[in-house]
């Protein structure tokens, strides 16, 4: 087991790139801590695959060094750098049954054969793949042929990190959440180091302790589910994450009021002083769940229009015309909703203000 | 999405079926007619029934050449598919060095099939051959390969090896093409040796066109006829007489039209079998392959 | 406008893929076929385009018997799963392909392409070919083609699952804003029954080749007749509990009792005797909200974040439920906690499976 | 086997497959005499007498043009009837459609030897002896049905989706199959030509028995040398070289489709 480390990465897939769009990795720099799990999340095209392969030894990195503990692996293929993936689609030897599948990579590195099917077993029983062992591999069903795969990895006892490219993409949407479950009940007991990578948030929230939002080859934030969700440090991360996504409102900071088109919004003090430390263009960015609505006017509360109420069963969506911007509100299934004005409240505990796309910090 | 329904489709296969009757249903007749008659003259000749494919089965020529028509399909299979397979292991994944050993080895399956014949003719005679006169002179060993059997054999099998491997090699190459690379990359992190990630992965991936591969060549074999008839003529006495040789032989020969058309019956008839075991085989592999 | 479906069935070789349906279809509202994988929503939909026919019944649009037309003479776009476009085309010319069937003159062609382009923000990209363009760039030309030509019947097939997740939630949107603006009947298939619902108007629930219950979509979501409707319409997927209704006590699972007090006459009404109980997991709440919530033991399997909610899965003794509670809960897996359940807003449904009370029926909404 | 192994067993291989070629060429820069005189591994003193004699006996060169002609007949015939036909295989379930697909494979595998007589017997009462139409349409025994096969595998490659978007959209199925679906298909239909046409070229026993004088092809004038007695060594190889030459330059351009040609669209 080892700590992983990036320094100074950056990537291009062109023989000589010349400006940053050329770059599918521009810099990045991030330490993984030994036995964490950890998601790469971010829309297509944003690098994260570049990343994951340069993890795992199949692409080696334009500039920068991939360290695992204090061994320089970056020019090392994969087999050298004991890791295991999973990929996107169910990767078998079909001929073989689910214990061959296993034993495989056992039986490669001549370890004794009593030892591979105790560990075998043992692996399955985690997996619980024990009933089909003597089964076809090429027979089971995608989630299994999946586990079967990670069964590879779990086996040996030399693999530093298992690493998944988008593992869920086959898997029938109904049975999703029982791998999601599996793979974080395996996290839990083996306290292996595993990466993660998706575009769905649902996916990366659950299963990772620390999340790495990627967007144009950049991590953009890395952090808790809860972070991400309360403090996201880029206006992307506050857009990509929660459906929908943050509310973003362009404003001007006098004193500790924001002014949005007429409206002053109170702030805090303390994002009032950082909004004025910083000079970009400030906006101002509220989730949808904590915009609060009532029919009467209230202390502090600014007026706005409903456009729109969307019924989605467990919540609702409701479209307002504020100070001529657009904007949403999460309110719960059984809250009542004004039909035509109604009075905003912004609490300032859940006010993020934002210079050129950054959190003020 | 699985096909429409419609009968109307029967219109558009109209033409491919009135000109593929024209060259096989209406010839195909003649031969029946042949074959139940005993034609001893221009417009002389008389219903005999099942004589002639009585008479036929029973002629030992028939055993041996059908004898020696199996011999030599099997000995093909047994060379070429190996051998096919090992090539396109050999050669490039990218680079310029595909398209030149493409090229390269699709050369000997676009020459006509007599000038293969002529090639190896001029490739083997003793006197103004470059292998011919290496064996026999720098050897020492005396080869003729219009003198004994055995000689007639091994250069037929060094020609047909050299004209049809490089089919096996091509359609092997195009199913390890298709092999997604992830596939490589599992085994290199599982550690698998050359011989592992050949044994477990390339052959159960090249099943389907191995298996196409080999009841293409088992067919095409089983009905040569240019490239023995032009290298031995069917000898030396009948050591290379194929069944097509010997057909030919029985149709323009003796004008014999009665047998011939029995024999061409019982031929067409093995080879429409072979073809129904093709036929449910591909559309096995056919599934496999799209999967 | 109207299309409708009477007793229609399709059967392939020996398999029953839509088994006897009856359906009418308006316009003026989205309407959406929701089911699971393999129930036959794109037979179906297929039916109704007059790309397949149907083995019996008959299929009318405005009272016109189009059974038997072939797709050629239906006034009729189709938006596929896996983007199709005119490969050796331009966008421009794929957007276009339909009008300029229709003999329009060129500068009008010009117009209608260029006004849908820019509805679907493809303006810019009009002439590329469709291969360099990005999944979603794809599936915005193929929806611009079905739109061009203001069909009677615009039928989309699961158009946007195989989209990024934040690129669908985009098209959900920018989708509901033109289809409000259509008068055609649009048809829309899914699996998701929160896409079902964020594009609202009428939903067609279908099991297995037959329509299970139809009718406006909150309304369906909220009073699902029997136990398939609510399993297929319902993600996280919808707490189920076998159960007694005896001397205004409900038993749950053997070892659960809730008391049945003033508030819940109705429920108290109902006769004693087994019931399969139904309970929707953002009714379930980790704090008490009410003091006539019952309480239940239970140990944590897995807490499952998606940026808003957190869906806790959890079991009590042998049976399993999901709790889906707002905000962030990282809940450890393994340790036990309370759940706290409103008696009155559990569905109540009948051995057979049947929806016998459903706790909006009674106005608490 | 290693790679450095791997590309040196390669290039042993390929070298065998060109040896035979290059003595045939190296026989057909040089006189009879020449050949039979001493044996060299290069021609000493090259001379294309053998080609010119190829060039200018019309008995040669009429060969070569017939050849030319009945095979691009073929090939034009075969095309034109295969690709409606391999489009109903490929979109369409139709009553016997399975049967009919597995008859023309038998009809592909079918042994020349079977239909020589027939064939000579039909030509003959038809009065079509000795004319190119005559061998090309016999070539259509085996090329329609490579014909449909090979087209109707890439076919298959091209989703039934754009078939019914383009119906959708109001185009006729004639328009849609010129317009959108051949140009869909065209590197298969370049294949296709190529594969009728090289078998048609490599076929011996039909050509052979089915033309007398004015349509005789080459391979047949090539056959006759061989029996007359004091065989001309040169001319021959000559005379095979120039067979090689339409297959070696067509091949480049269908170099990555060559298994998918051969194994009849099954690849």
């Amino acid at each position: 087991m080892s700590r992983i480390e990036l320094n100074e990465i950056s990537h291009s897939y062109l023989r000589e790139p010349k400006g940053d769009t050329d770059y599918a990795l521009k810099r990045i720099q991030s330490v993984w801590d030994d036995g964490g799990a950890y998601a790469l999340l971010g829309p297509s095209g944003c690098g994260k695959t570049t990343l994951l392969n340069i993890i795992s030894g199949l692409i080696t990195p334009s500039t920068g060094r991939v360290l695992y503990g204090d061994l320089d692996v970056t020019a090392l293929p994969p087999e050298k750098r004991n890791i295991a993936q999973v990929f996107q689609f169910p990767v078998l030897y079909d001929t073989m049954s689910v214990f061959d599948n296993l034993a495989f990579p056992l039986r490669n590195r001549h370890i004794d054969k009593n030892d591979i099917s105790k560990r075998v077993q043992e692996v399955a029983e985690i997996l619980d793949l024990t009933a089909f062992l003597k089964y076809k591999a090429a027979g089971l069903a995608a989630d299994a042929k999946q586990k079967i795969s990670l069964g590879r990895g779990l086996v040996r006892s030399d693999v530093a990190a298992i690493l998944f490219d988008e593992p869920l993409t086959v898997i029938d949407p109904n049975l999703k959440w029982h791998l999601r479950r599996e793979l974080k009940e395996i996290h839990e007991k083996l306290k292996l180091t595993l990466i993660y990578v998706t575009h769905d948030q649902m996916e990366a929230l659950t299963f990772a302790d620390k999340v790495m939002v990627m967007y144009e080859g950049e991590i953009v934030q890395i952090g808790t589910p809860q972070d991400l969700v309360e403090n996201p440090e880029h206006t992307f991360v506050g857009y990509f994450i929660g459906s929908p996504g943050m509310n973003f409102m362009q404003c001007t900071l006098n004193g500790n009021v924001a002014q949005v088109d007429g409206a002053g919004i109170i702030l805090d003090q303390k994002t009032a002083d950082l909004g004025h430390k910083s000079q970009g263009k400030l906006e101002l960015g509220i989730r949808p769940m904590h915009v609060e609505l009532s029919s009467e006017q209230v202390k502090n509360s600014l007026p706005a229009k409903i456009k729109s109420v969307e019924d989605l069963g467990s919540y609702k969506i409701v479209t307002l015309n504020f100070a001529d911007k657009i904007l949403r509100a999460k309110l719960a299934e059984g809250a009542s909703v004004p039909s035509d004005k109604a009075w905003l409240v912004f609490s300032p505990q859940w006010i993020r203000l934002y210079s050129d796309g950054r959190l003020v910090k | 999405m699985d096909k429409w329904e419609n009968n109307r489709a029967w219109f558009l296969t109209i033409p491919v079926l009135v000109l593929v009757a024209f060259s096989a249903i209406i010839p195909l007749m003649t031969v029946v007619n042949y074959s139940v008659q005993d034609i001893f003259g221009p417009g002389q000749s008389l219903f005999v029934g099942t004589e002639m494919y009585t008479k036929i089965l029973r002629d030992p020529r028939l055993h041996d050449a059908l004898w020696r028509q199996f011999l030599f399909s099997g000995l093909v299979l047994l060379i070429e598919m190996p051998l096919g397979v090992l090539i396109a292991l050999a050669m490039p994944k990218k680079g310029w060095g595909v398209s030149f050993s493409l090229v390269a080895l699709a050369l000997p399956l676009l020459i006509p099939w007599n000038t293969i014949g002529s090639i190896w003719i001029i490739f083997v005679r003793p006197d103004i051959g470059l292998l011919g006169a290496f064996i026999n002179n720098v050897l020492g060993i005396p080869f003729d390969h219009t003198r004994t059997a055995g000689e007639a054999w091994i250069t037929l099998m060094l020609m047909e090896v050299w004209h049809w491997t490089s089919l096996v090699a091509l359609l092997a190459y195009a199913g390890l093409r298709a092999i997604p690379e992830v596939y490589y990359q599992a085994a290199k992190i599982d550690g698998a040796s050359a011989w592992a990630t050949f044994r477990y992965i390339q052959l159960p991936k090249m099943r389907g066109v191995l298996t196409i591969a080999l009841l293409l060549r088992f067919m095409d074999s089983f009905l040569i006829y240019a490239e023995p008839f032009v290298l031995t003529g069917g000898g030396p006495g009948n050591a290379t007489t194929f069944l097509s040789i010997y057909l030919v032989k029985l149709a323009t020969g003796q004008f014999d039209l009665g047998t011939a058309g029995a024999f061409s019956l019982i031929y067409f008839v093995i080879v429409i079998l072979l073809c129904f075991v093709f036929y449910q085989v591909l559309q096995g592999v056919g599934k496999g392959a799209k999967q | 406008m109207d299309i409708i479906l009477d007793s229609v069935s399709k059967t392939v070789n020996g398999q029953i893929h839509i088994n006897n349906i009856s359906l009418k279809i308006e316009s003026g509202a989205t309407n959406v076929i929701l089911g699971h994988t393999l129930a036959g929503k794109t037979s179906l939909l297929r039916l109704m385009a007059g790309l397949d026919r149907p083995t019996s019944g008959r299929i009318l649009v405005d009272g016109r018997d189009v059974t038997g037309l072939p797709v050629r003479k239906r006034s009729v776009a189709v938006v596929y799963q896996q983007f199709v476009n005119y490969p050796s085309m331009t966008i421009y010319n794929n957007i276009a392909s339909s009008l300029k069937m229709s003999g329009m003159k060129k500068s009008e062609i010009d117009r209608k392409v260029r006004k849908t382009a820019a509805m679907l923000h493809i303006e810019d990209l009009l002439n590329r070919l469709p291969a360099e363009l990005s999944g979603g760039q794809q599936q915005r030309t193929a929806i611009a083609r079905s739109l061009v030509k203001d069909a009677e019947l615009l039928l989309l097939d699961e158009p946007l699952v195989n989209l990024d997740y934040k690129l669908r939630e985009e098209l959900q949107v920018e989708l509901q804003d033109i289809f409000k603006q259509r008068k055609a009947i649009v048809v829309y298939t899914t699996t998701e029954p929160t896409e079902a619902l964020i594009l609202g108007g009428n939903i067609v629930v279908i099991h297995e080749g037959s329509v299970l219950q139809s009718g406006s979509t909150p309304e369906v979501y909220r009073n699902p007749a029997t136990i398939n409707v609510a399993q297929v319409f319902s993600d996280p997927p919808i707490n189920l509990l076998n159960g007694t209704i005896q001397a205004n006590t409900i038993r749950l699972a053997n070892d659960i009792e809730i008391p049945l007090n003033s508030h819940h006459n109705i429920l108290k009404s109902l006769p004693a005797g087994n019931y399969m109980f139904g309970l929707r997991p953002n009714h379930i709440h980790l704090s008490r909200v009410g003091e006539k919530d019952a309480e239940i033991r239970v140990k944590i399997e897995l807490a499952e974040i998606n940026g808003t909610e957190t869906f806790i899965h959890v079991n009590h003794g042998d049976f399993h439920l999901v709790v889906q509670e707002y905000g962030i809960h990282p809940l450890q897996i393994g340790s036990d906690i309370s759940i706290y359940v409103d008696p009155s807003l559990l569905f109540v449904y009948d051995e057979k499976g049947s929806l016998f009370l459903s706790p909006f029926k009674n106005g608490l909404d | 086997m290693k790679g450095k192994s791997k590309t040196i067993g390669l290039f042993i291989y390929i070298f065998l497959i060109f040896l035979p070629i290059y003595w045939m060429i190296n026989m057909s820069l040089r006189t009879n005499a020449d050949i039979l005189g001493t044996l060299t591994l290069y021609p000493v003193d090259p001379t294309f007498a053998n080609y010119i004699k190829i060039f200018t006996d019309s008995s040669w060169y009429s060969g070569y043009i017939n050849s030319m002609i009945y095979v691009t007949m073929n090939v034009l015939i075969s095309l034109t009837v295969a690709l409606p036909a391999a489009y109903a295989f490929s979109r369409y379930r139709f009553m016997g459609d399975k049967q009919v697909f597995f008859w023309l494979l038998t009809n592909r595998m079918a042994p020349g030897a079977v239909f020589l007589l027939p064939f000579f017997q039909l030509y003959s009462t038809i009065g079509l002896l000795d004319t190119h139409i005559a061998v090309a349409l016999a070539h259509c025994l085996f090329n329609v049905p490579l014909a449909v096969w090979i087209l109707e595998g890439f076919m298959s490659g091209i989703p039934r989706e754009i078939d019914e978007t383009a119906f959708i959209d109001g185009y006729s199925l004639p328009r849609f199959f010129v317009t959108i679906f051949i140009p869909l298909i065209r590197s298969g239909v370049g294949v296709t030509a190529f594969f009728c046409f090289m078998f048609s070229w490599v076929e011996l026993l039909f050509a052979r028995t089915l033309t007398i004088t004015n349509a005789k092809p080459i391979q047949s004038v090539m056959t006759r040398t061989i029996s007359a007695t004091g065989m001309d060594w040169g001319l021959l190889a000559a005379a095979g070289v120039l067979t090689i030459v339409p297959g070696a330059l067509v091949i480049w351009f269908v170099r990555n489709h060559m298994a998918k040609g051969f194994a009849l669209g099954r690849v």
